[in-house]
């Protein structure tokens, strides 16, 4: 019963951070929810019992590829706005 | 044994309230500033009794978990710290309740902390 | 409105299409032959406890190869067009508060450890070289963001990362020669099951793939960080 | 009886995943929401826990190491990229 629970829960959110990560014309916000998407779907594939994947999943699509955004963001911002 | 079984429940379960405490507290909070502060030390707590609570239940899980404890006591205030510091150099509101500012003379200037 | 009528005619469409798949799913009870095959005799043959790591250095060793060759273009792209400012240490950026710089400094080795540790128990635990990497480039980062203005001698990243390359290909070309074929995992013993070293070449090979991811993806952030104009 | 305790544990973890998901979706500022994706870091390394113990494979909480380690570089990069000191 838990089982079911956590995955219909960790869809609902995959689904609705994609959603906003889309949506939102704040490009922070898309790159913070893009990371979210990875968070949770890599508590999903721990979940399914795939350790290997799931931290492949954390280390590098939300922890690595987060932080490179946020370096490619922070060299094409202008002076004055972002 | 059981009785280490059932305290690790006991453990867990108040962990649990404590993370349910803090993200509840994330949504009432009405600024930034006691957000940060509610979502980090309630889950502190709450993952440190959680983690525990898991680690009574299985005792050779121990050294991985103190590893795992270890690891969430130094980040999470520091992780928090830069965050609070950088939402106020950038100016994010204060509530109308705040009744003293000491930074206030820092503000959008360089704060050494 | 057209449009909107449009997309939600798709939606409802691909739900359809996706709910008949959905439905007429069953999940299979036995593997099928290639996959029963590395189940039975993969930790026979390779030695490795994680089946996983098994099948991606040996039996599919060309597409590590692959990766890693995939990953190196990007790095080299990416470092072609940022080229180096001189002027660099002149930019003015906010100074890290103290807290972080102490944390940073306790910190960043436990990072490393971590990522050491994530790679040299590839084939015992869940991790291996890529996951490696990319913890030990994150340490770098944290590293970086303590102290902004810190110089990375990046030449040392390139030195890791051509030399961790051209050793993997030495061992896939030495394979050859001593044992079946490129990527032989039999040319060092096999060692006891389940210890730290065993399983042949694998654990060497996932070292020298996470060195080299490690130092692509720190060298990548470096140039980042060093090619930053003034803001 | 620790079982029970386990499970209703983990219905809490679930709804206090989604009342912090809520601040994500609703968080006015970027502050807000990177506060959001702390926490909902934090109750997902306990959700790993949770998980590890169900199957009772402690090889899982390696994962949960990594978790606390990415989480918190995220966070201090998001928040020196606001404060222009990347």
């Amino acid at each position: 019963m838990l089982s079911v629970i956590i995955i219909i829960a960790l869809t609902i959110l995959v689904l609705a951070a994609a959603i906003l990560a889309v949506q939102t014309t704040n490009l922070v916000v898309a790159v913070i929810s893009a990371g979210l998407v990875s968070l949770m779907a890599s508590v999903g594939y721990l979940f399914l019992s795939a350790p290997d994947v799931a931290m492949t999943e954390a280390a590098i699509g939300s922890g690595l590829s987060t932080i490179i955004f946020f370096y490619v963001l922070n060299r094409v911002r202008g002076k004055d706005h972002g | 044994m059981e009785v280490l079984q059932i305290t690790g429940g006991f453990v867990s379960l108040i962990g649990a309230v404590f993370l349910f405490l803090g993200s509840l507290g994330i949504v009432r909070m009405p600024d930034s500033y006691n957000r940060i502060q509610t979502g980090t030390k309630a889950t502190t707590l709450g993952t440190l009794m959680f983690l525990i609570g898991v680690g009574l239940y299985n005792p050779s899980w121990f050294p991985k978990l103190i590893v795992l404890i270890f690891f969430i006591l130094f980040t999470n205030p520091v992780s928090s710290h830069v965050l609070a510091r950088a939402a106020y150099s950038i100016g994010t509101e204060l509530t109308k309740l705040t009744v003293v500012d000491k930074l206030k003379d820092s503000r959008g200037e360089d704060i050494d902390a | 409105m057209v449009r909107k009528i449009f997309v939600i005619i798709l939606l409802i469409g691909l739900g359809w299409f996706f709910y008949g798949m959905a439905d007429s799913f069953h999940g299979s009870d036995s593997l099928n032959m290639t996959a029963s095959y590395y189940a039975e005799n993969g930790a026979e043959e390779v030695g490795a406890a994680n089946l996983v790591t098994a099948i991606v250095v040996t039996y599919r060793g060309l597409d590590t190869l692959g990766e890693v060759t995939i990953l190196f273009l990007t790095a080299a792209i990416a470092a072609f067009f940022l080229k180096s400012k001189e002027e660099f240490s002149k930019r003015d950026v906010k100074p890290s508060s103290e807290l972080l710089q102490t944390a940073a400094g306790m910190l960043v080795p436990l990072i490393f450890v971590l990522g050491v540790y994530v790679f040299v128990n590839g084939h015992l635990s869940p991790g291996g070289g890529f996951q490696g990497g990319a913890i030990i480039a994150s340490g770098l980062v944290l590293l970086l963001l303590s102290k902004p203005l810190q110089k990375v001698n990046s030449r040392f990243f390139a030195l890791v990362e051509s030399f961790s390359g051209l050793f993997y290909v030495g061992i896939g070309v030495a394979g050859i020669f001593l044992a079946g074929g490129f990527l032989d995992n039999s040319i060092l013993p096999l060692g006891e099951f389940g210890t730290l070293l065993s399983a042949g070449i694998l654990p060497v090979i996932y070292i020298l793939v996470g060195l080299k991811v490690g130092s692509e993806l720190s060298g990548l952030l470096t140039k980042f960080q060093e090619t930053q104009e003034e803001n | 009886m620790a079982d029970t305790l386990f499970l209703i544990a983990g219905g809490i973890i679930i709804l206090s995943l989604f009342v912090a998901a809520i601040r994500f979706f609703l968080g006015p500022d970027p502050v807000d929401r990177v506060i959001a994706f702390d926490v909902l870091t934090i109750i997902s390394i306990s959700l790993i826990a949770l998980i590890a113990h169900e199957a009772g494979r402690g090889i899982y909480l390696d994962v949960a190491v990594v978790y606390g380690l990415l989480s918190f570089l995220g966070v201090i990069v998001v928040a020196k990229y606001l404060e222009r000191g990347l």
